[in-house]
Protein backbone atom coordinates (compact mmCIF):
# COMPACT_ATOMS: atom_id res chain seq x y z
CA UNK A 1 0.00 0.00 0.00
CA UNK A 2 0.89 3.21 -0.84
CA UNK A 3 -0.28 4.81 2.42
CA UNK A 4 1.89 2.93 4.43
CA UNK A 5 5.73 4.09 2.13
CA UNK A 6 4.32 7.70 2.85
CA UNK A 7 2.17 7.81 5.60
CA UNK A 8 1.73 11.93 5.28
CA UNK A 9 0.35 11.36 1.54
CA UNK A 10 -3.15 10.64 1.37
CA UNK A 11 -5.40 10.03 -2.24
CA UNK A 12 -8.74 9.14 -1.38
CA UNK A 13 -12.28 9.23 -2.55
CA UNK A 14 -14.08 10.13 0.55
CA UNK A 15 -14.28 13.33 2.10
CA UNK A 16 -11.64 14.52 4.95
CA UNK A 17 -12.36 16.15 8.44
CA UNK A 18 -10.19 19.46 8.79
CA UNK A 19 -10.07 18.91 12.65
CA UNK A 20 -9.40 15.68 12.95
CA UNK A 21 -6.60 15.45 9.74
CA UNK A 22 -4.79 18.42 11.84
CA UNK A 23 -5.05 16.93 14.77
CA UNK A 24 -3.79 13.89 13.74
CA UNK A 25 -0.83 15.57 11.73
CA UNK A 26 -0.36 17.97 14.92
CA UNK A 27 -0.37 14.34 17.46
CA UNK A 28 3.29 13.76 18.97
CA UNK A 29 4.57 16.91 18.29
CA UNK A 30 4.20 19.24 20.93
CA UNK A 31 6.48 21.74 20.12
CA UNK A 32 3.84 23.05 17.47
CA UNK A 33 3.44 27.25 17.32
CA UNK A 34 1.77 27.48 14.07
CA UNK A 35 -0.54 25.33 11.80
CA UNK A 36 -1.10 26.74 8.59
CA UNK A 37 -3.76 24.31 6.66
CA UNK A 38 -4.92 25.15 2.62
CA UNK A 39 -8.43 23.61 1.50
CA UNK A 40 -8.83 23.55 -1.65
CA UNK A 41 -12.91 23.81 -2.89
CA UNK A 42 -15.04 23.17 -5.55
CA UNK A 43 -15.91 26.52 -7.23
CA UNK A 44 -19.48 26.35 -8.74
CA UNK A 45 -18.11 28.88 -11.88
CA UNK A 46 -15.08 28.37 -14.12
CA UNK A 47 -13.99 30.33 -17.34
CA UNK A 48 -17.80 32.29 -16.70
CA UNK A 49 -19.76 28.65 -16.99
CA UNK A 50 -21.81 27.05 -14.37
CA UNK A 51 -20.33 23.58 -13.14
CA UNK A 52 -22.11 20.49 -11.82
CA UNK A 53 -19.57 18.08 -11.84
CA UNK A 54 -16.21 18.22 -11.35
CA UNK A 55 -14.39 14.80 -11.88
CA UNK A 56 -10.57 14.35 -10.59
CA UNK A 57 -8.19 11.36 -12.33
CA UNK A 58 -4.73 10.89 -11.63
CA UNK A 59 -1.92 8.59 -12.31
CA UNK A 60 -1.83 6.03 -9.04
CA UNK A 61 1.80 5.42 -7.99
CA UNK A 62 3.69 8.36 -9.36
CA UNK A 63 1.14 10.99 -7.48
CA UNK A 64 1.79 10.07 -4.27
CA UNK A 65 5.54 9.91 -4.92
CA UNK A 66 5.71 13.31 -6.51
CA UNK A 67 3.56 14.56 -3.72
CA UNK A 68 6.12 12.95 -1.37
CA UNK A 69 8.60 14.55 -2.76
CA UNK A 70 7.48 17.66 -3.03
CA UNK A 71 6.65 18.02 0.58
CA UNK A 72 10.32 16.62 1.14
CA UNK A 73 11.54 19.47 -0.35
CA UNK A 74 9.16 22.00 1.86
CA UNK A 75 10.97 20.46 4.51
CA UNK A 76 13.94 21.32 3.45
CA UNK A 77 13.49 24.69 2.98
CA UNK A 78 11.73 25.34 6.08
CA UNK A 79 11.64 24.47 9.77
CA UNK A 80 8.70 22.50 9.72
CA UNK A 81 7.50 19.76 12.61
CA UNK A 82 4.95 17.83 10.25
CA UNK A 83 2.83 18.07 6.98
CA UNK A 84 0.18 16.84 5.46
CA UNK A 85 -0.84 16.44 2.22
CA UNK A 86 -4.69 14.22 1.30
CA UNK A 87 -5.94 14.77 -2.73
CA UNK A 88 -9.24 13.81 -3.18
CA UNK A 89 -10.05 11.66 -6.41
CA UNK A 90 -13.44 10.86 -8.47
CA UNK A 91 -16.62 13.14 -8.48
CA UNK A 92 -17.01 15.74 -6.19
CA UNK A 93 -19.51 18.87 -6.57
CA UNK A 94 -19.63 22.63 -6.13
CA UNK A 95 -18.49 23.60 -2.72
CA UNK A 96 -16.54 20.33 -1.66
CA UNK A 97 -13.58 20.12 -0.45
CA UNK A 98 -10.60 18.81 -2.60
CA UNK A 99 -7.31 19.11 -1.60
CA UNK A 100 -5.84 19.65 2.28
CA UNK A 101 -2.21 20.74 2.76
CA UNK A 102 -1.60 21.58 6.50
CA UNK A 103 2.07 22.22 7.82
CA UNK A 104 3.17 22.58 11.64
CA UNK A 105 5.74 24.77 12.94
CA UNK A 106 7.17 26.58 15.55
CA UNK A 107 6.95 30.11 14.22
CA UNK A 108 4.13 31.07 11.55
CA UNK A 109 6.11 32.62 9.24
CA UNK A 110 7.54 28.87 8.07
CA UNK A 111 4.22 27.39 8.50
CA UNK A 112 2.89 29.71 5.65
CA UNK A 113 5.32 30.02 3.30
CA UNK A 114 5.96 25.98 3.55
CA UNK A 115 1.96 25.58 2.61
CA UNK A 116 1.81 28.08 0.13
CA UNK A 117 5.09 26.20 -1.57
CA UNK A 118 3.24 22.97 -1.70
CA UNK A 119 0.05 24.39 -2.94
CA UNK A 120 1.80 25.89 -5.95
CA UNK A 121 3.64 23.00 -6.90
CA UNK A 122 1.22 20.40 -6.19
CA UNK A 123 -0.51 22.70 -9.07
CA UNK A 124 1.96 22.14 -11.51
CA UNK A 125 3.81 18.78 -10.68
CA UNK A 126 1.60 16.34 -9.44
CA UNK A 127 -0.15 14.06 -11.76
CA UNK A 128 -3.79 15.05 -11.44
CA UNK A 129 -6.35 16.02 -13.85
CA UNK A 130 -9.81 17.83 -13.46
CA UNK A 131 -12.99 17.44 -15.75
CA UNK A 132 -16.04 19.89 -15.79
CA UNK A 133 -19.75 18.64 -16.04
CA UNK A 134 -21.92 21.60 -17.22
CA UNK A 135 -25.33 21.60 -16.32
CA UNK A 136 -26.15 20.62 -19.95
CA UNK A 137 -23.91 17.70 -19.72
CA UNK A 138 -21.28 19.01 -21.88
CA UNK A 139 -17.86 17.34 -20.45
CA UNK A 140 -14.19 19.41 -20.78
CA UNK A 141 -11.22 19.02 -19.83
CA UNK A 142 -10.08 21.88 -17.33
CA UNK A 143 -7.15 23.87 -18.97
CA UNK A 144 -3.86 23.80 -16.99
CA UNK A 145 -3.13 27.64 -16.07
CA UNK A 146 -0.32 30.29 -16.77
CA UNK A 147 -0.86 31.56 -13.82
CA UNK A 148 0.01 28.42 -12.11
CA UNK A 149 3.25 28.24 -13.47
CA UNK A 150 4.08 31.41 -12.82
CA UNK A 151 3.59 30.89 -9.20
CA UNK A 152 5.62 28.00 -9.29
CA UNK A 153 8.66 29.96 -10.57
CA UNK A 154 8.64 32.40 -7.90
CA UNK A 155 10.00 29.37 -5.80
CA UNK A 156 13.06 29.17 -7.62
CA UNK A 157 16.55 29.37 -5.81
CA UNK A 158 19.21 30.69 -7.61
CA UNK B 1 7.99 -5.44 -22.66
CA UNK B 2 7.49 -1.85 -22.11
CA UNK B 3 4.41 -0.52 -20.06
CA UNK B 4 2.71 2.78 -21.72
CA UNK B 5 -0.18 4.44 -20.24
CA UNK B 6 -2.41 7.48 -21.30
CA UNK B 7 -3.99 9.74 -19.04
CA UNK B 8 -7.09 12.64 -19.15
CA UNK B 9 -7.75 13.88 -22.35
CA UNK B 10 -4.51 11.63 -24.05
CA UNK B 11 -6.53 8.36 -23.15
CA UNK B 12 -10.19 9.42 -24.31
CA UNK B 13 -7.95 10.80 -27.71
CA UNK B 14 -6.16 7.34 -28.68
CA UNK B 15 -8.80 5.73 -26.90
CA UNK B 16 -6.70 3.34 -24.91
CA UNK B 17 -5.78 4.10 -21.08
CA UNK B 18 -2.76 1.60 -21.21
CA UNK B 19 -0.88 -1.35 -23.29
CA UNK B 20 2.30 -3.32 -23.56
CA UNK B 21 4.36 -3.06 -26.10
CA UNK B 22 7.93 -5.23 -26.90
CA UNK B 23 10.61 -3.46 -25.68
CA UNK B 24 12.22 -2.13 -29.03
CA UNK B 25 13.02 1.34 -28.52
CA UNK B 26 16.16 3.11 -26.97
CA UNK B 27 14.92 6.09 -25.76
CA UNK B 28 10.98 7.71 -24.96
CA UNK B 29 12.20 9.54 -28.85
CA UNK B 30 11.81 6.56 -30.95
CA UNK B 31 9.24 5.47 -28.96
CA UNK B 32 6.86 8.30 -29.68
CA UNK B 33 8.18 7.85 -33.59
CA UNK B 34 6.80 3.90 -33.61
CA UNK B 35 3.87 5.16 -32.19
CA UNK B 36 3.06 8.28 -34.05
CA UNK B 37 3.18 5.71 -37.32
CA UNK B 38 -0.55 4.30 -36.16
CA UNK B 39 -2.01 7.91 -37.86
CA UNK B 40 -3.16 11.39 -37.64
CA UNK B 41 -4.71 11.45 -34.44
CA UNK B 42 -1.47 9.61 -32.92
CA UNK B 43 1.18 12.35 -34.77
CA UNK B 44 -1.14 14.94 -33.64
CA UNK B 45 -1.27 14.11 -29.72
CA UNK B 46 2.17 12.67 -29.10
CA UNK B 47 4.61 14.33 -31.78
CA UNK B 48 3.06 17.68 -32.68
CA UNK B 49 1.44 18.91 -29.21
CA UNK B 50 4.00 21.64 -27.49
CA UNK B 51 1.98 20.17 -24.28
CA UNK B 52 2.68 16.52 -23.83
CA UNK B 53 3.92 15.23 -20.73
CA UNK B 54 6.10 12.20 -20.09
CA UNK B 55 6.92 10.28 -17.26
CA UNK B 56 8.96 7.16 -17.12
CA UNK B 57 9.20 4.84 -13.58
CA UNK B 58 6.71 7.40 -12.08
CA UNK B 59 9.59 10.43 -12.90
CA UNK B 60 9.18 13.24 -14.65
CA UNK B 61 10.90 12.32 -18.04
CA UNK B 62 11.51 13.43 -21.70
CA UNK B 63 12.09 12.50 -25.21
CA UNK B 64 15.82 11.81 -24.36
CA UNK B 65 14.78 9.56 -21.96
CA UNK B 66 16.68 6.19 -22.39
CA UNK B 67 14.25 3.05 -21.45
CA UNK B 68 14.49 -0.33 -21.08
CA UNK B 69 12.55 -3.62 -20.64
CA UNK B 70 9.84 -3.73 -17.73
CA UNK B 71 9.66 0.27 -17.98
CA UNK B 72 6.92 1.95 -17.08
CA UNK B 73 6.41 5.20 -19.53
CA UNK B 74 3.06 7.35 -19.24
CA UNK B 75 2.11 10.06 -21.74
CA UNK B 76 -0.46 12.70 -20.24
CA UNK B 77 -1.28 16.65 -20.60
CA UNK B 78 -0.45 19.39 -18.15
CA UNK B 79 -1.91 18.64 -14.60
CA UNK B 80 -4.74 20.79 -13.44
CA UNK B 81 -5.07 19.00 -9.65
CA UNK B 82 -5.49 20.94 -6.59
CA UNK C 1 -22.83 42.57 22.32
CA UNK C 2 -20.18 42.99 20.54
CA UNK C 3 -20.37 39.50 18.24
CA UNK C 4 -23.39 41.15 16.82
CA UNK C 5 -21.36 44.37 15.70
CA UNK C 6 -18.75 41.90 14.18
CA UNK C 7 -20.18 39.02 13.56
CA UNK C 8 -16.67 37.82 11.93
CA UNK C 9 -14.87 38.41 15.37
CA UNK C 10 -15.26 36.14 18.12
CA UNK C 11 -13.23 36.33 21.56
CA UNK C 12 -14.00 33.97 23.98
CA UNK C 13 -12.73 31.37 26.78
CA UNK C 14 -14.13 27.82 25.35
CA UNK C 15 -12.10 26.00 22.71
CA UNK C 16 -13.36 26.14 19.01
CA UNK C 17 -13.30 23.48 16.31
CA UNK C 18 -11.45 24.24 13.23
CA UNK C 19 -13.98 22.17 10.94
CA UNK C 20 -17.15 24.08 11.83
CA UNK C 21 -15.71 27.14 12.30
CA UNK C 22 -14.46 26.76 8.92
CA UNK C 23 -17.47 25.22 7.20
CA UNK C 24 -19.63 28.54 9.02
CA UNK C 25 -17.53 30.69 7.33
CA UNK C 26 -17.85 29.50 4.27
CA UNK C 27 -21.73 28.70 4.27
CA UNK C 28 -23.58 31.29 1.64
CA UNK C 29 -20.19 32.14 -0.15
CA UNK C 30 -20.25 29.42 -2.31
CA UNK C 31 -17.64 30.48 -5.29
CA UNK C 32 -15.05 29.82 -3.25
CA UNK C 33 -12.23 28.06 -4.37
CA UNK C 34 -9.59 28.50 -1.44
CA UNK C 35 -9.27 28.47 2.32
CA UNK C 36 -6.05 29.09 4.31
CA UNK C 37 -6.53 28.70 8.16
CA UNK C 38 -4.12 29.75 10.48
CA UNK C 39 -4.43 28.03 14.32
CA UNK C 40 -1.81 29.08 16.72
CA UNK C 41 -0.93 26.89 19.64
CA UNK C 42 0.27 26.98 23.03
CA UNK C 43 4.05 25.91 22.81
CA UNK C 44 5.16 23.63 25.47
CA UNK C 45 8.77 25.75 25.18
CA UNK C 46 9.56 29.50 25.06
CA UNK C 47 12.54 31.39 25.64
CA UNK C 48 14.29 28.20 26.34
CA UNK C 49 11.84 27.10 29.66
CA UNK C 50 9.24 24.74 29.97
CA UNK C 51 5.74 26.22 30.21
CA UNK C 52 2.97 24.82 32.14
CA UNK C 53 0.05 27.67 31.56
CA UNK C 54 -0.25 30.09 29.10
CA UNK C 55 -2.84 32.66 30.21
CA UNK C 56 -4.21 35.72 28.21
CA UNK C 57 -5.27 38.93 28.76
CA UNK C 58 -7.32 41.67 26.44
CA UNK C 59 -8.58 44.89 26.64
CA UNK C 60 -12.84 44.11 25.94
CA UNK C 61 -13.67 46.65 23.19
CA UNK C 62 -10.64 47.96 21.71
CA UNK C 63 -9.74 43.95 20.56
CA UNK C 64 -12.57 43.53 18.50
CA UNK C 65 -12.34 46.97 16.95
CA UNK C 66 -8.82 46.52 16.36
CA UNK C 67 -9.48 43.01 14.74
CA UNK C 68 -12.53 44.48 12.71
CA UNK C 69 -10.11 47.08 11.27
CA UNK C 70 -7.45 44.40 10.72
CA UNK C 71 -9.99 42.74 8.60
CA UNK C 72 -11.04 45.04 6.50
CA UNK C 73 -8.12 45.93 5.59
CA UNK C 74 -7.44 43.00 4.21
CA UNK C 75 -10.82 42.85 2.43
CA UNK C 76 -9.24 46.00 1.29
CA UNK C 77 -6.43 44.76 -0.16
CA UNK C 78 -6.93 41.30 -1.28
CA UNK C 79 -10.21 39.78 -3.45
CA UNK C 80 -12.15 37.63 -0.39
CA UNK C 81 -14.60 35.93 0.00
CA UNK C 82 -15.41 36.01 3.66
CA UNK C 83 -12.42 36.17 6.65
CA UNK C 84 -12.60 34.98 10.43
CA UNK C 85 -10.73 35.92 13.20
CA UNK C 86 -11.57 33.37 16.48
CA UNK C 87 -8.64 34.90 19.69
CA UNK C 88 -9.28 33.03 23.10
CA UNK C 89 -8.48 34.78 26.45
CA UNK C 90 -8.27 32.93 29.57
CA UNK C 91 -5.90 29.90 30.77
CA UNK C 92 -4.37 27.36 28.35
CA UNK C 93 -1.91 24.95 28.01
CA UNK C 94 0.70 23.45 25.94
CA UNK C 95 -0.86 22.13 23.07
CA UNK C 96 -4.49 24.05 23.23
CA UNK C 97 -5.90 26.49 20.46
CA UNK C 98 -5.27 29.87 21.12
CA UNK C 99 -6.14 31.91 17.97
CA UNK C 100 -7.81 30.81 14.60
CA UNK C 101 -7.51 33.20 11.32
CA UNK C 102 -9.16 31.78 8.31
CA UNK C 103 -10.06 33.77 4.84
CA UNK C 104 -11.65 32.43 1.76
CA UNK C 105 -11.33 33.29 -1.45
CA UNK C 106 -11.33 32.08 -5.14
CA UNK C 107 -8.09 31.90 -5.54
CA UNK C 108 -5.57 30.63 -3.04
CA UNK C 109 -2.86 33.75 -3.60
CA UNK C 110 -4.96 36.11 -2.31
CA UNK C 111 -6.27 33.62 0.52
CA UNK C 112 -2.90 32.97 1.77
CA UNK C 113 -1.96 36.56 1.77
CA UNK C 114 -4.63 37.74 3.41
CA UNK C 115 -4.16 35.51 6.52
CA UNK C 116 -0.36 36.04 6.56
CA UNK C 117 -0.89 39.65 6.83
CA UNK C 118 -4.33 39.30 9.40
CA UNK C 119 -1.96 37.58 11.57
CA UNK C 120 1.19 39.70 11.50
CA UNK C 121 -1.40 42.69 12.10
CA UNK C 122 -3.03 41.07 14.96
CA UNK C 123 0.64 40.27 16.31
CA UNK C 124 1.44 43.66 17.03
CA UNK C 125 -1.60 45.47 16.90
CA UNK C 126 -4.28 43.50 18.71
CA UNK C 127 -4.53 44.38 22.39
CA UNK C 128 -3.79 41.01 24.25
CA UNK C 129 -1.00 39.95 26.56
CA UNK C 130 0.33 36.80 27.45
CA UNK C 131 1.62 35.84 30.80
CA UNK C 132 3.28 31.96 31.16
CA UNK C 133 3.46 29.93 34.15
CA UNK C 134 6.63 28.11 34.61
CA UNK C 135 6.34 24.36 36.11
CA UNK C 136 8.03 25.81 39.38
CA UNK C 137 5.01 28.37 39.30
CA UNK C 138 6.98 31.24 38.57
CA UNK C 139 5.11 33.60 36.29
CA UNK C 140 5.94 36.23 33.63
CA UNK C 141 4.54 38.13 31.08
CA UNK C 142 5.87 37.31 27.74
CA UNK C 143 7.92 40.23 25.90
CA UNK C 144 7.08 41.54 22.48
CA UNK C 145 8.87 40.22 19.80
CA UNK C 146 11.28 42.34 17.71
CA UNK C 147 10.41 39.84 14.83
CA UNK C 148 7.01 40.56 14.82
CA UNK C 149 7.28 44.02 14.27
CA UNK C 150 9.65 43.48 11.58
CA UNK C 151 7.04 40.66 9.85
CA UNK C 152 4.79 43.92 10.25
CA UNK C 153 6.43 46.65 8.00
CA UNK C 154 6.54 43.85 5.07
CA UNK C 155 3.28 44.63 4.74
CA UNK C 156 3.65 48.63 4.54
CA UNK C 157 2.62 50.18 1.39
CA UNK C 158 4.19 53.10 0.08
CA UNK D 1 -14.85 62.57 34.22
CA UNK D 2 -12.44 60.29 32.50
CA UNK D 3 -11.75 56.85 33.05
CA UNK D 4 -8.26 55.01 33.04
CA UNK D 5 -7.45 51.90 32.04
CA UNK D 6 -4.47 49.91 33.19
CA UNK D 7 -3.06 46.32 31.58
CA UNK D 8 -1.14 43.56 31.80
CA UNK D 9 2.20 44.13 33.67
CA UNK D 10 0.96 47.51 33.96
CA UNK D 11 -1.77 46.75 36.04
CA UNK D 12 -0.03 44.54 38.34
CA UNK D 13 2.86 47.12 38.82
CA UNK D 14 0.63 49.90 39.29
CA UNK D 15 -1.56 47.89 41.77
CA UNK D 16 -4.64 49.29 40.03
CA UNK D 17 -6.87 47.94 37.13
CA UNK D 18 -8.88 51.40 36.35
CA UNK D 19 -9.90 54.17 38.17
CA UNK D 20 -11.67 57.47 37.57
CA UNK D 21 -10.40 61.16 37.30
CA UNK D 22 -11.55 64.60 36.74
CA UNK D 23 -11.52 65.29 33.44
CA UNK D 24 -8.47 68.08 34.02
CA UNK D 25 -6.65 67.22 31.65
CA UNK D 26 -6.15 68.61 27.69
CA UNK D 27 -4.25 65.49 26.61
CA UNK D 28 -3.05 62.11 27.44
CA UNK D 29 0.67 63.92 28.33
CA UNK D 30 -0.34 66.44 30.93
CA UNK D 31 -2.90 63.17 32.38
CA UNK D 32 0.32 61.18 32.75
CA UNK D 33 2.56 64.63 34.13
CA UNK D 34 -0.30 64.38 37.12
CA UNK D 35 0.04 60.62 37.56
CA UNK D 36 3.55 60.47 37.29
CA UNK D 37 3.54 62.71 40.74
CA UNK D 38 2.52 59.94 42.52
CA UNK D 39 5.47 58.24 42.86
CA UNK D 40 8.18 56.73 41.82
CA UNK D 41 6.96 53.41 40.32
CA UNK D 42 4.17 55.21 38.59
CA UNK D 43 7.01 57.86 36.96
CA UNK D 44 9.13 54.67 35.52
CA UNK D 45 6.01 52.88 34.06
CA UNK D 46 4.36 55.91 32.61
CA UNK D 47 6.53 58.51 31.73
CA UNK D 48 9.95 56.55 32.04
CA UNK D 49 8.75 53.74 29.97
CA UNK D 50 9.79 53.81 25.92
CA UNK D 51 7.20 50.64 25.63
CA UNK D 52 4.42 52.64 26.56
CA UNK D 53 1.45 52.12 24.54
CA UNK D 54 -1.75 54.68 24.51
CA UNK D 55 -5.31 53.78 23.53
CA UNK D 56 -7.85 56.71 23.44
CA UNK D 57 -11.51 55.60 23.25
CA UNK D 58 -10.42 52.11 21.86
CA UNK D 59 -8.31 53.95 19.58
CA UNK D 60 -4.79 53.51 19.17
CA UNK D 61 -3.02 57.24 20.62
CA UNK D 62 -0.19 58.79 21.76
CA UNK D 63 0.82 61.54 23.81
CA UNK D 64 -0.33 64.41 21.91
CA UNK D 65 -3.97 63.36 22.09
CA UNK D 66 -6.42 65.29 23.49
CA UNK D 67 -8.45 63.96 25.74
CA UNK D 68 -12.03 65.15 27.51
CA UNK D 69 -15.14 64.33 29.73
CA UNK D 70 -16.26 60.80 29.09
CA UNK D 71 -13.34 59.50 27.54
CA UNK D 72 -11.75 56.04 28.35
CA UNK D 73 -8.05 56.41 28.20
CA UNK D 74 -5.70 53.20 28.61
CA UNK D 75 -1.96 52.32 29.31
CA UNK D 76 -0.41 49.12 28.47
CA UNK D 77 2.93 47.37 27.47
CA UNK D 78 3.93 46.16 23.76
CA UNK D 79 0.80 43.55 22.33
CA UNK D 80 2.08 39.55 22.71
CA UNK D 81 -1.05 38.16 21.35
CA UNK D 82 -1.52 35.48 18.57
Amino acid sequence: MMEQAFPQIKIQTEDFDLSQEVAAMRAGHKDIGAVVAFVGTVRDINEGDEVSILELEHYPGMTEKALEKIRQEAHQRWSLENSLIIHRIGKMYPTDQIVLVAVASRHRENAFYAAHFIMDYLKTNAPFWKKETLPHGEERWVDARVSDQEAEKRWATA
Amino acid sequence: MVKILYFASFREQLGKADEQLPADYDSVESLLQSLADRGEVWQQALVNNPNLQIAVNHDVADRATPIEAGDEVAFFPPVTGG
